[in-house]
Formats: C-alpha cells, structure tokens, sequence
C-alpha cells in the first residue's frame, strides 16, 4: 500500500468525532488486542489493526470493512490502553462515520423507526400491559413524541437516519 | 429510601420476572421504586449508527429522571452504561452540554448535571448495603453455587462508573451472591463479555462468544448463573439451546437474576419472583423450594 | 628493628577481647603510655582519637580494623582471629617504614580544551575553587553553544565568568603528556605553539552534528540533514507534502537524537499541507520530556513507522521506501518528497590520543565503567567531557563537569594520593612500570623513574609486575606484605589460608560480614589490599611457601576494576600460580580466584567456606 | 556536632546547631545515593555538611540492589552505593543523622533553618557505620544551602490491577525479584520467567507520562542475572521499546536478544493458570494468546518521592515536570528526587547540586550565627 495515496485528513476527521480523540495517539502496544473477546474467537478480528489501518488514512477500506461491526463495545481495550486511547469508543466514532457514509448494516435505521414510532426498541401493546397486568406489575406507555422531534423522524413516513434535519 | 425505575425497551416486555423480582426485592429492602411513564429507550441502539442522537436520548432520559431528584436504578446493564457515560459526559463537558441543552429545550426539558445513575446491582451494594440485605435473609442458599455473570457495562469504562468495582478482579456480585449464603464460583471466562453487542452483527461469533462461558459452566458444578442484564440473558438464557446446537455440545446452564436468588433467600416464593418465566429452569433450586 | 607497641583503641565489634593477652599472643607491648617506638593501632586511621593520632605522627603505624577483620563466633575464636590479625600487623610495624618524604607538589593549573557548554562549566567551576584556568577555544567567543545545547543557556553561564580564566582563542591542543599533578600540554595558537603544564586537563569539545548515514541507494537529491529543515515553514514554501524523517534505521539513535527528530516532525506536521512519516526501530523517549514529546507529534498526526530489522528498501529508482508494518504485517511505500536524516551530536577525538606509547588503548582510557562516571577516565586528573564523552547535552552536562573538577580538586589538593616509592638504585629502566600502570603515573625523565604527583591509586599494578623489586606504593612493598603475613600465619592455627581482599569490592564485603557477626574459619588471615592488581605470581607462591595452605585472591567483576587491569592481572597470576602448583605435583586447588562486587558478601562467605572445607579435608 | 547551644522557642528548649557558621554549611535531606554522593561532593570541595535520613540506614534503596555481573560487570552501579559508604566513612568530616526527619524550613537570609524530629521507625538493618548517629531529640538547624536528596517512590503495581500484582501466585516487582537474588537464586522452581516492561511508565490513563528511562537496562540485566544462576531458564521480554544505555549496552543488547525471547507486546492481563502465572498477551499474527509462566516479573517505575509536595510546600518550590522535585533559591535537587535517574546519574547530579550550593554559599551570603541570634 502506497502512503501517497491515503488519506491524511482520516484520522484527524476520526479524531473530531466524539470518543475518537484518542486514535491519533496509539503507540501499538497492542494491550487492547490481548485483551479482545471477539479477537479470540475471530482470527481477522484485531482492534489494533483497525486502529493502525485508520491512522495510515487508509479510509476506504476501514469505513466499508464488515469488522468494524463486530466491536463488541465490552470496553476491555478502552481500561487497558495505557494511552487512553479510548479504543471502543474510536471504533464507535468510525461505525458513525461509517454509517453516514451509508455503510451501516440496515438494522440502525429500522431501529430508528421504531424508535420515533413507539419511543422504545419494543412496542409496548395492550397485549403486553396484560401480561404484565396478570402478575401485577404497573402498566407501560409509550411516549414516542420527543423522540420524533430528538430523531428528526416522523413515523407515518420513516427517514433513515442522517437524511433528515 | 426511594429510587426511580428506568425499566428501558427490554424489561418491561421480555424479562418480567426480572422486573417482578426487582421490584420485590426492593420492597422487602424498604426501597421505594417510583415508575416514571415518560422514560422509554436510552438510546443506546443508536450508538454505533450515529451518537449524537444516541446523546441526545440519553439525554432527554437524564433530563426526565433528574427533574425527580431520585437516583435512577436501571435494571439493564446496557441502559446504566449509556446513561452513566452520557451523565459524565454532559457533567464535564460544558460544550457538549450547552449543544444538547439547544435540542432538548424545544421539548420543554432541561438536563441539570449530576443525575445520579446507579444500576441496580450497584444500588443495593452502596446504597442499601450488604450488612442490611443480609439482616432480610431468612432462606440461607448455603447449598447453591452461583456463576456471577458481570458483563461489561456495569463495571466499564472504569474511568465513568468511579469508586466502584475493579472491573480486573470484580467482586460486587460475587458479594451479593455471598451475602444470600450460597458460593460465588470464580471461574476462567468469569469476566467475559456475553456477545450480545455483536449478535446483530454475526450471530455466530455471539453464539461462540457466550458458548464459552456456558461449556465452562456446563463442566462445573454450578446451580446457575447469575446475570444482571437482559442482553446477556437473551445469549445465555434465550440463545442457549440454538447456541448448543450450534456449537455441538451439551450445554445446560440454569440461568437466572440476581434479584430472583436474593428474594429467594429472603423468603419470598419462586413465584412471586417470577421463576415460572425462566426458559432454563434451576431445578435443583426450585426442587429446595417446592 | 622498633618494637611496635599495641595501641587498643575500643571499638564496636571488640567486645570481650582482651588486650593483654592479645598483646603478649601477638609478641607486641600494650601501649601504657610510654615512649612509642612503632605502634599497631585496632582501628582505622579516620577513627582513631586526635590524640593518638597526633602522639603517633611522624611513627611507623600500621592501622589496623580489627572489628573487621575478626568476625563473630566465641571468645576462644575470636581470640584466635585477633591475635593472628594482630601478629600480620605487628610483623609490618616492626619493619618500620614511613611514607616517602619525596613529595613534589602537584601543579594546580587547569587546562580546559574546547568550547560549549561542557567546557564552559569546567572551567567555572575550576575557577570558583581557585585553580588557575587555561581554556583553550576553538574559537574566540567563550558564550559559543555546541551542536544541541541551550544557546541561551551557555550565554547566561558566560555572562559571569568568575576571575582566574585565562582565554586562549583560537587554541588547540596537540599533544599531552603525563599525569595527575603534572601534565604537559602542546598548545596550538595563532602564535605558535607553545608547551605548558598543568595539573589536570579537560577535553571538552562543543561537539557538531553528524547525520544519520542515508539508506544507500537513496536518491541523492531527496535526502537532507535534519537541522536543514529550519525553519519547519520551509517545507510549506518547497511544496512538500510527503516528509520522511529517518530516526535511527539503520542503528538505533540515542534518545537526544530521537527527542530531536520528534520536536522536527511535529514542527513540520503544524505546516499546512504536510504528512510527516518518521521512520524507527525504536522509540527512545528516554530523554527528558521524551514520551510527552513521542505522545504529542502523533496527537498532531506524524505517522509512526515503526521497522522491523534492516533498513527501509528503497524502489523506483531510490525514490520510494518501502518496508514492512509491524502491525500489518503488509508492506508500506512511501514516496517522500524530502527525507531527513536524524543528526546525533559528537566529536572527533584528538589525534595524539592515537600515541599508543603515551596513552592507552581509547576503550582503555575510557572504558564504559561503572566507575569511571563524571567526566573521568583511567588517567587520573584527565577528563573527558560533554559530546567526546556522548553526555546528553543540558544539565548532564553540567552535572558531569562539576564532578570531574571536585576530582580534579580533591587530586590536586595533595589529600587523596600516595606516591609510590620508586628505588633508583635497584631500578633497570625497562619501562615495566610505565607501561603496566594504568593510571599514568610513572614518568621515565632523564634517565630515571618520577611518578605524576597525584595520580597514583596505590593499586599495586607496578610494585607486583616490576622484575627489580624497585618500586612499591608505600607499605604496599613486597618485603612487608611477607613479613606481616609471616607473622600472621605463625600465630594462625592450621590450616591456614589467606584471603587477598581488593579493597573495592572483597574488602567492604568482608568487613560487612564480619560486623554483622558472620564466623569465619579461625585460620583465616586477610590481607587487605588496596586493588587485587597488587597480587602476582610471586607473591602467591611466597605465601605458600610461608606456610599458608590456600589462597583465595578476590577481585572486582571483569571491567569495574578501578585500576582498569588490576583484577584481570590477579586472575591471571592466580592461573598461574595453579598451573605451577599442578607442575610441581601439588593440588592447584589450592589457590583461586573469585570475582565480586562489594554488596556480594554471600559470594565471599561461600568461597572462603568451600576452600577451606577443601583444606581440611586434605587436613 | 560543635557551635551548638540551647534556645528557647515556644516555651520548649530546642538545641540549635549553626552548620551556617562554621563546620557544616549544607544540609542534604536524603541519606540514598544522590544523599551521600552530595556530601561527598562537597567533602571534596572542602565544605562540611550533615546529612540527614528518616530511615535507620544510609544507603537508600540502592543499598538492597543485587550486583548484576556475571563474571563481567554489568555496569548497574549497584556497587557504587557501597563506594559512597566506605568513601563517606574515609571521611571524618561527614557527619550523618538517621531516622531524623525535616518538617520545617524557614528562610534566612539566604539560607535555611529546618527543624528535625526524630523519626521512630524499624530498627538498622546493618552495622552501623561511624558517621550514623540517630536524632535524639528535636533539632533546629541553620544552614546556608539546603540539598533535597530524597529519592523516588516506586510504582504501586496494585493500582495495574490487570497484571495481577498481589492477587496473582507468581507475579512479583523487579524490585522483588532483585532482593531475591541478592540472596542467591531465583525463587523456587522458576524456569519460565516473563518480564513486562513500563508498569506505571508511558502510561497517559495513569497521569505518567513518562519514561522511567532505567527499567529496560535493569530489567534485562535481572533476567540476564536469572538466566546465568538458573541456566535452564528461559526468559520472555514483553516490552515496547528498548531504550538505549549506549555504545557497550548495544553489543550486550544484541546478545540478550539472541538469548531470550522479545516480544514487542505489553500482556492484557495476567491471571493464575494451572502451573504458574498466565499472560494474555497480543501474538505476532494479532491474536490474543496465552502463556503460562513460573514467574511473570513487573518493572515498575520511578515516581515522584513521596514527600515532594511536603517538601516543595516547605521550601516554596514550584512543583517540577511530573511532580518530581524542582530547585530554588538555596535549595538544590539531587538524584532521582528530581525524575528518574539511574545510580550512575543520581551520582553526577550530586555533584552539580553541591557545586551549585557552594556557589550559592558565596554569592548567597549565608547569616552568620550572630545574625540567627537576634
């Protein structure tokens, strides 16, 4: 791979997201892929290398890469850098960018969907306050306004997110 | 003592004997937990799409529960993290704040710093106390060994959850296993994430990465294993059977909630506390209650 | 012959001894504050009261710390240990030697030689303690900085040179002879050159940058020094976006070049436009500030490239680097438009250094030694500092500088060194001497051996190693080191052995011991010695031949003895001894060399312990 | 001690010494390496000083280093501690006060009263040298310059809970390691040893971001030293970057790291294994991986001493690069109070420490008794 023909400006754009801060200052020790769950079981899957492959500007290829997703966000690598460098919530800040760039895997938007539409992941219907009714637990309401408006989202014609506003 | 709920998306609809034995056990301790009907999703999902908005419900949370001046008690790993990271996060970082504080005014709310975010676990450790829980038991559990499940998010990131446990050599739940009188098992994968963060992305790789801790458990004599979070108890209790399948092995592993054993030992009923609900039952638990 | 008196000086670790009968065990008087013709004192020098040291001034002495050399175990035992301890010493007295009377004073000139901040703090400090300064410039302007120092802070240094400097501009030194307290210098002015003496000399040029040599096959025209790229706005006005910077490839830096190189890389990454890419083995952040410096040019985005071993290859035609990431494990080109090649600071060493006859062995001279620190090397009152030396420059500098002018003080102060007795009438002039002492301090002039006033360390070297017996550090002669230990292993109960302490690293170890109440074997007699260098083959022999049935000779660890070769000599004639002893059809393991360090007393207990457990087996 | 004599200071006698008159212008706080190595200094320039030390011995922390040669000298300066004790008590003139400890300093003039109390603490470890002498009683003492010797503090390895210090069977400090071969071999059974470089070292999320610049060359040295007693033994490097110790220490390097194992990777965590200490650390291929070792050995680093903010609040310093100790008017930093240093170093920063306080005696114009009197 040709340095010339990377992207310079990646990590800085990295580094302006919130939590992603820290990339620019790992030194590759390394301590968070020792300490990877997902590493262990997954042989393509190493922290440090996303990082090193973010730094080298290298933006393409980190932005559409499926391991991205795979951070499990156990912040195992975050307690153990001895740089701070705050390594899940790096690669949380490269999921985003990823996602404005229309890489996300479609899930995010449905869940934004639901969440202008019902204010929560799961609908809350009478079939479920009946449920909870039988073993005497309180009723739960959906207040799926503010979340409208927070989203940007109107739930008789759902937008993905990053669209709207 | 009283404490607001934050129930979150899951609970409320999928781990009812969670909330039912939460919500008991909290009785028993003499903790009010109030309902709040305006709190929904805590924005977590959204994170790894887009964090800004994940902030901003967050936010809208902290700003809802704060206006009470109750500590939150979360019930959900998931829902205590993002709500305690999003709280240090607007508390030491005036610019972020004053942004939020730009999109939350419009829906009449303000976020106040210092909302006190303590999932339950953590609540009935600093809060309620292991020397007043242990004054409630009745049903010494000396019989049973436990595998407490930590998860990541009510230990980490450490720098958030200050003053709490070491998230290297964990031992609150370990303690509050202990106090019912039963063994806490320390074992390999103890401190190991359950995968559900991954499961929407590789199913596999979530089922490999709970199926660990459940094989290690299948081998030790274990009465169940304890969990906190209903995300870790969608991969161990939920995906058990697919993940065995998967996986080729025989795994059995009784799963249930901290707050289920904790009333047990303090004399309420396996169905009071919703035991009916779990989908792998702690027979040899039950059989001692029958 | 003076019969030497016992002086008991009380003394911890003396307890339960009695003097009396110590005194008659030994063949000495106790001291009942008669007339003293010669006397044997219990404690070191230091500690004895004034009044017995002034009542026994201008007397043969020999002082003796007994609480040292006696150990633990019961009274019988110690008894024992004292009395043979006591009659060694007694032996030496009575052959009433007295230190030399020739004692010509050392010349208390300092000659400072070079420019900088290393030099200029040399001779401060030499002046603000009196010594007369030469300092010899390179140039003319004493506030001039070498290469990598602190221009402001060297200028602030010369604003107050106190009195006594004499400034020689423009002044180099070509030749040095001599030693400690009298040396010669050949100095090279504008006016000629001119020969001076002085008592002590300082080599301590400014220093000047060298580059890192460029991977070969570079293209020529892409590569520069480091300090080329001042100011870091030039890279803006050349168009540069791509900048390499090499910080130790092919070597690794030093931790100064390496500090340096990242300030250069985080200047240039400021300019708008430019990708700095610093290529390492290793990241050496030693250096004061290093890791907040490492830590805040990859904050501002240089790109660490981090090599494996072996140098970057280079492609299309010397114009794109490539090697491997440690990471990636996948290899990376880079083609820079500039590469800077990481500069370290030195000097040229001076060439009379290369006199091979006058002056030892470089590595010699200045061995990497643990201790030889603060500017000083194995020539006693010659020191070389700052960038010759490889001194970080800043306060290391300083540092190094203020401990070679106290030596250099405390040698000249006519305190610290003894002068060997060299005997002209017995002396051969086979050089023997000038060539085996490592410290300089004989001198052959006009037909005749003159040691450099304060420059001897009493090591031993010369007195063990001259073939005519003419030359020995005072007391240190071959005659009264077989004298007392006749004595010594007269009174010692068999089997005796002898234990030859350098006084660097077996002695304080020995000595520690014994305090601490460690019980040594009751034939046990030491012989402490100032360097194991005093030890050769004669002396061995003779020791055995008096009586002693082993000999264990104790050194430093191989490259910390002071004296450069001492232990090296000692080992080497312990060898031999050996091997004359297997010749004669006697047991080689009777005598045997162990190398220690003072804090390894449990070495020392060991091998005394396993040799005489040797001994009374043959018993 | 002469030129002293009772006063009265708040009701209570006090003795007061006049080391600014005459006998002993300097006092050195800290009897370690940099302690001793100052009164020398100044010993040699022909200036009296007292030296003064909270613990029962002079010697400092060094004093229990182990000499790391094989036959050749490894060049530690472990010995040279040893030096400074037998050099200092050649000299009559030093004078030395143990388990005495300064918790006052008042500006005079240009010098400095301190007060000293004794310290109650374990008994000496050693024989005490001649120079020893403990504090008896409370002391005041008038000095022209002021020399802070005090040292360093080494990291806590609990506060790196993930490297199971203090929990974990077989994991111990160099500093641990380096007492256990003092006395002779490596403990128990050790054959597999693993050392983890920069614990508490270049390490931002602790607030140190620093190097403690002599743990690589004390720990390679260590395992060399382990290696040499337990011959079968075999060593694990995890490390960053070795730092450089200049033109010998690089052939010496080359050879170390044809005889151990570096592996450029500081472990995730250790935990107890079957056998012994297990490392998790990151594999040449990225991949988390797992060892089990008899001893897993944590160089710890160099912190600022504990007494820095005491001693800067009471000489009014401004508080130096990472909390370590910076000078002042009269008062001097030598050694490793002022960042990490190794012995060799804390040595020569002695000597600029006690020429710089001489300086100060001259240009400082130190009160003269008559002046402390009134």
């Amino acid at each position: 791979m040709r340095l010339n023909d990377c992207d310079p400006s990646f990590k800085h754009e990295i580094a302006r997201q919130p939590g992603g801060e820290g990339i620019k200052t790992c030194f590759a020790c390394a301590a968070c892929t020792a300490r990877c769950p997902v590493g262990s079981l997954k042989p393509e899957y190493d922290p440090r290398r996303l990082l090193r492959l973010a730094i080298l500007g290298r933006r393409e290829e980190v932005l559409s890469s499926p391991l991205i997703w795979l951070c499990c966000s156990c912040q195992n690598c975050s307690e153990v850098c001895p740089q701070d460098v705050r390594c899940t919530d790096v690669l949380t800040a490269i999921k985003n960018l990823a996602a404005a760039a229309g890489y996300a895997p479609p899930s995010g938007q449905a869940m934004a969907r639901q969440l202008a539409a019902h204010g929560r992941l799961l609908e809350v219907g009478e079939f479920e306050n009946d449920k909870r009714a039988e073993l005497g637990l309180p009723p739960v309401s959906e207040q799926p306004g503010d979340y409208q408006a927070l989203l940007g989202l109107k739930p008789e014609a759902p937008r993905p997110a990053g669209e709207g506003a | 003592m009283e404490a607001l709920l934050f129930l979150g998306c899951t609970v409320p609809v999928r781990n009812l004997n969670y909330e039912l034995s939460a919500r008991k056990v909290a009785a028993h301790l003499g903790v009010e937990l109030k309902d709040m009907a305006e709190l929904g999703c805590c924005g977590y999902p959204l994170k790894a799409f887009d964090q800004e908005t994940a902030l901003l419900l967050a936010a809208r949370a902290l700003a809802q529960a704060g206006s009470t001046g109750l500590t939150v008690v979360p019930l959900c790993s998931s829902c205590a993290g993002t709500l305690n990271e999003a709280a240090h996060h607007l508390d030491h970082d005036p610019e972020t704040r004053a942004r939020v504080q730009d999109k939350l005014r419009p829906l009449g709310l303000e976020y106040r710093p210092g909302v006190r975010v303590r999932h339950l676990a953590r609540y009935l450790l600093e809060e309620v106390g292991l020397k007043a829980i242990a004054q409630k038991i009745t049903r010494p559990l000396n019989e049973f060994t436990f595998a407490p499940h930590y998860g990541c998010h009510l230990l980490k990131p450490s720098r958030v959850m200050v003053g709490f446990d070491d998230p290297e050599a964990p031992t609150s739940l370990a303690r509050l296993i202990e106090v019912t009188g039963a063994q806490a098992l320390d074992y390999r994968y103890l401190k190991e994430c359950c995968g559900g963060g991954v499961l929407g992305a590789d199913e596999d790789l979530a089922g490999r990465m709970a199926g660990r801790k459940l094989m290690e458990l299948t081998q030790a004599a274990v009465t169940a294993m304890v969990v906190i979070c209903p995300f870790c108890n969608v991969m161990f209790e939920g995906q058990q059977k697919t993940i065995a399948k998967k996986l080729g092995s025989e795994i059995k592993v009784p799963v249930v909630y901290l707050t289920q054993i904790l009333g047990l030992a303090m004399g309420l009923s396996p169905d009071e506390l919703g035991f009916r609900l779990n989908r792998v039952k702690p027979k040899e638990l039950l059989a001692a209650f029958k | 012959m003076p019969r030497p008196t016992l002086c008991w000086v009380a003394a911890p670790g003396l307890e339960g001894l009695e003097p009396p009968a110590l005194a008659m065990a030994a063949g000495l008087d106790l001291d009942q504050g008669g007339a003293l013709e010669a006397a044997v004192v219990t404690v070191p020098e230091v500690q004895a009261p004034d009044k017995l040291r002034a009542r026994l001034l201008g007397r043969p002495v020999q002082w003796l710390d007994l609480a040292a050399e006696l150990g633990g175990g019961g009274e019988g035992h110690r008894g024992q240990r004292a009395a043979a301890a006591l009659s060694r010493a007694a032996g030496r007295a009575s052959l009433g030697t007295l230190p030399p009377l020739y004692s010509p004073q050392p010349n208390q000139r300092v000659l400072v030689a070079g420019q900088g901040l290393a030099a200029l703090a040399a001779a401060r400090q030499a002046a603000l303690l009196g010594h007369p300064v030469l300092w010899a410039l390179s140039g003319d302007d004493p506030a001039a900085a070498g290469a990598g120092e602190d221009a402001s802070q060297v200028a602030g240094l010369a604003a107050g040179l106190p009195e006594g400097i004499e400034l020689a501009p423009q002044t180099e030194l070509t030749n040095l002879t001599g030693a400690g307290g009298s040396f010669t210098a050949w100095l090279k002015g504008p006016q000629g050159t001119a020969r001076q003496r002085f008592g002590a000399v300082a080599l301590a040029p400014g220093g000047a940058y060298r580059a890192e040599p460029a991977p070969p096959g570079l293209a020529p025209d892409l590569s520069r020094p480091l300090s080329a790229c001042q100011p870091a706005s030039l890279a803006s006005a050349q168009g540069w976006r791509q900048v390499a910077i090499l910080a130790g490839v092919g070597q690794p830096a030093t931790a100064q070049g390496f500090a340096r190189a990242l300030a250069t890389a985080y200047a240039l990454q400021a300019q708008p436009g430019v990708q700095v890419t610093l290529l390492f083995r290793e990241a050496l952040v030693a250096a004061p500030q290093g890791e907040r410096l490492y830590r805040q040019a990859r904050q501002a985005g240089v790109l660490m490239a981090r090599l494996g071993d072996g140098e970057p290859r280079l492609a299309d035609q010397g114009r794109t680097l490539v090697w491997q990431d440690q990471v990636l494990a996948e290899d990376l080109e880079l083609a820079p438009d500039v590469v800077f090649l990481c500069e370290e600071t030195g000097a040229p060493w001076p060439g009379f250094l290369d006199n091979n006859l006058l002056w030892p062995a470089r590595s010699r001279l200045l061995p990497e030694h643990a201790r030889l620190d603060g500017g000083r090397t194995a020539r006693a009152g010659f020191y070389v500092l700052g960038a010759l030396r490889g001194t970080p420059a800043g306060e290391d500098r300083l540092a190094e500088a203020a401990a070679a002018v106290h030596d250099l003080h405390d040698l000249l102060g006519g305190g610290a060194a003894p002068l060997p007795a060299v005997r002209t009438l017995t002396c051969a002039r086979c050089l023997t001497c000038v060539r085996v002492c490592p410290h300089g301090v004989p001198e052959h002039v006009e037909d005749h051996i003159q040691p450099a006033p304060a420059a001897c360390l009493a090591c031993g070297i010369c007195a063990a190693e001259c073939p005519a017996h003419a030359i020995a550090p005072p007391g240190w002669s071959t005659a009264e080191l077989m004298e007392g230990l006749a004595c010594g292993l007269a009174a010692a109960p068999a089997p005796a052995m002898v234990l030859m302490a350098c006084g660097q690293s077996a002695m304080p170890a020995f000595a520690e011991l014994s305090r601490s109440g460690h019980v040594w074997p009751a034939g046990l007699l030491v012989l402490p010695l100032k360097c194991a260098g005093r030890v050769g083959l004669e002396l061995i022999l003779r020791v055995l031949s008096l009586g002693a049935e082993g000999v264990l000779v104790a050194g430093c660890h191989e490259g910390m003895c002071r004296s450069v070769t001492g232990n090296l000599r000692a080992r080497l004639a312990t060898g031999q001894a050996a091997g004359t002893l297997s010749d004669l059809g006697l047991g080689p393991e009777a005598v045997s060399f162990l190398h220690m360090a003072n804090n390894q007393p449990q070495a020392l207990a060991k091998a005394v312990e396993a040799m005489y457990a040797r001994l009374g087996a043959v018993e | 001690m002469h030129n002293r004599g009772p006063r009265r200071v708040g009701g209570c006698l006090e003795e007061i010494i006049f080391l600014s008159a005459l006998d002993k212008p300097v006092l050195i706080i800290g009897g370690g390496v940099a302690g001793l190595a100052a009164a020398l200094e100044l010993d040699r320039r022909g200036l009296a000083s007292l030296v003064v030390e909270k613990g029962p011995n002079l010697g400092g922390q060094a004093r229990g280093f182990c000499c790391k040669a094989l036959e050749v000298c490894a060049r530690c300066g472990a010995c040279r501690v040893g030096d400074l004790l037998q050099q200092a008590a050649q000299r009559p003139a030093l004078g030395a006060l143990t388990q005495a400890l300064a918790v006052a300093a008042q500006r005079q003039g240009a010098g400095w009263e301190v007060t000293l109390i004794p310290q109650e603490g374990p008994k000496p470890t050693s024989p005490a040298l001649a120079l020893e002498r403990p504090l008896g009683e409370r002391l005041l003492v008038q000095t022209g310059a002021v020399i802070l010797a005090v040292g360093h503090q080494v990291f806590d390895a609990r506060k790196k809970s993930r490297l199971g210090y203090g929990r974990v069977p077989g994991v111990m400090t160099a500093g641990e390691l380096e007492e256990t071969l003092a006395k002779g071999g490596l403990p128990g059974q050790a054959r597999r040893l693993a050392f983890v470089q920069c614990v508490g070292s270049r390490d931002q999320a602790l607030g140190r971001l620093y190097c403690s610049r002599v743990c690589c060359g004390f720990a390679l040295r260590l395992a060399r030293l382990a290696r040499y007693l337990e011959p079968g033994s075999e060593v694990t490097f995890f490390h960053m970057d070795v730092q450089d110790y200049g033109q010998a220490w690089r052939a010496e390097l080359a050879e170390m790291r044809a005889g151990m194992r570096f592996i450029r990777a500081i472990p995730g965590e250790v935990r107890p294994g079957a056998g012994g200490p297990l490392a998790v650390f990151a594999g040449p291929d990225g991949q988390p991986q797992e060892e089990e070792f008899d001893l897993v050995v944590l160089a710890t680093g160099l912190e600022p001493p504990v007494a820095a903010p005491a001693l800067s609040e009471m000489f009014g310093l401004t508080p130096g690069a990472e909390g370590f100790l910076t000078g002042g008017q009269g008062v001097l930093v030598a050694g490793s109070a002022g960042g990490p240093r190794s012995i060799a170093e804390s040595i020569e920063s002695a000597a600029q420490a006690a020429a710089s306080a001489a300086e100060h005696l001259v240009s400082g114009q130190a009160p003269s008794p008559e002046v402390a009197h009134a």
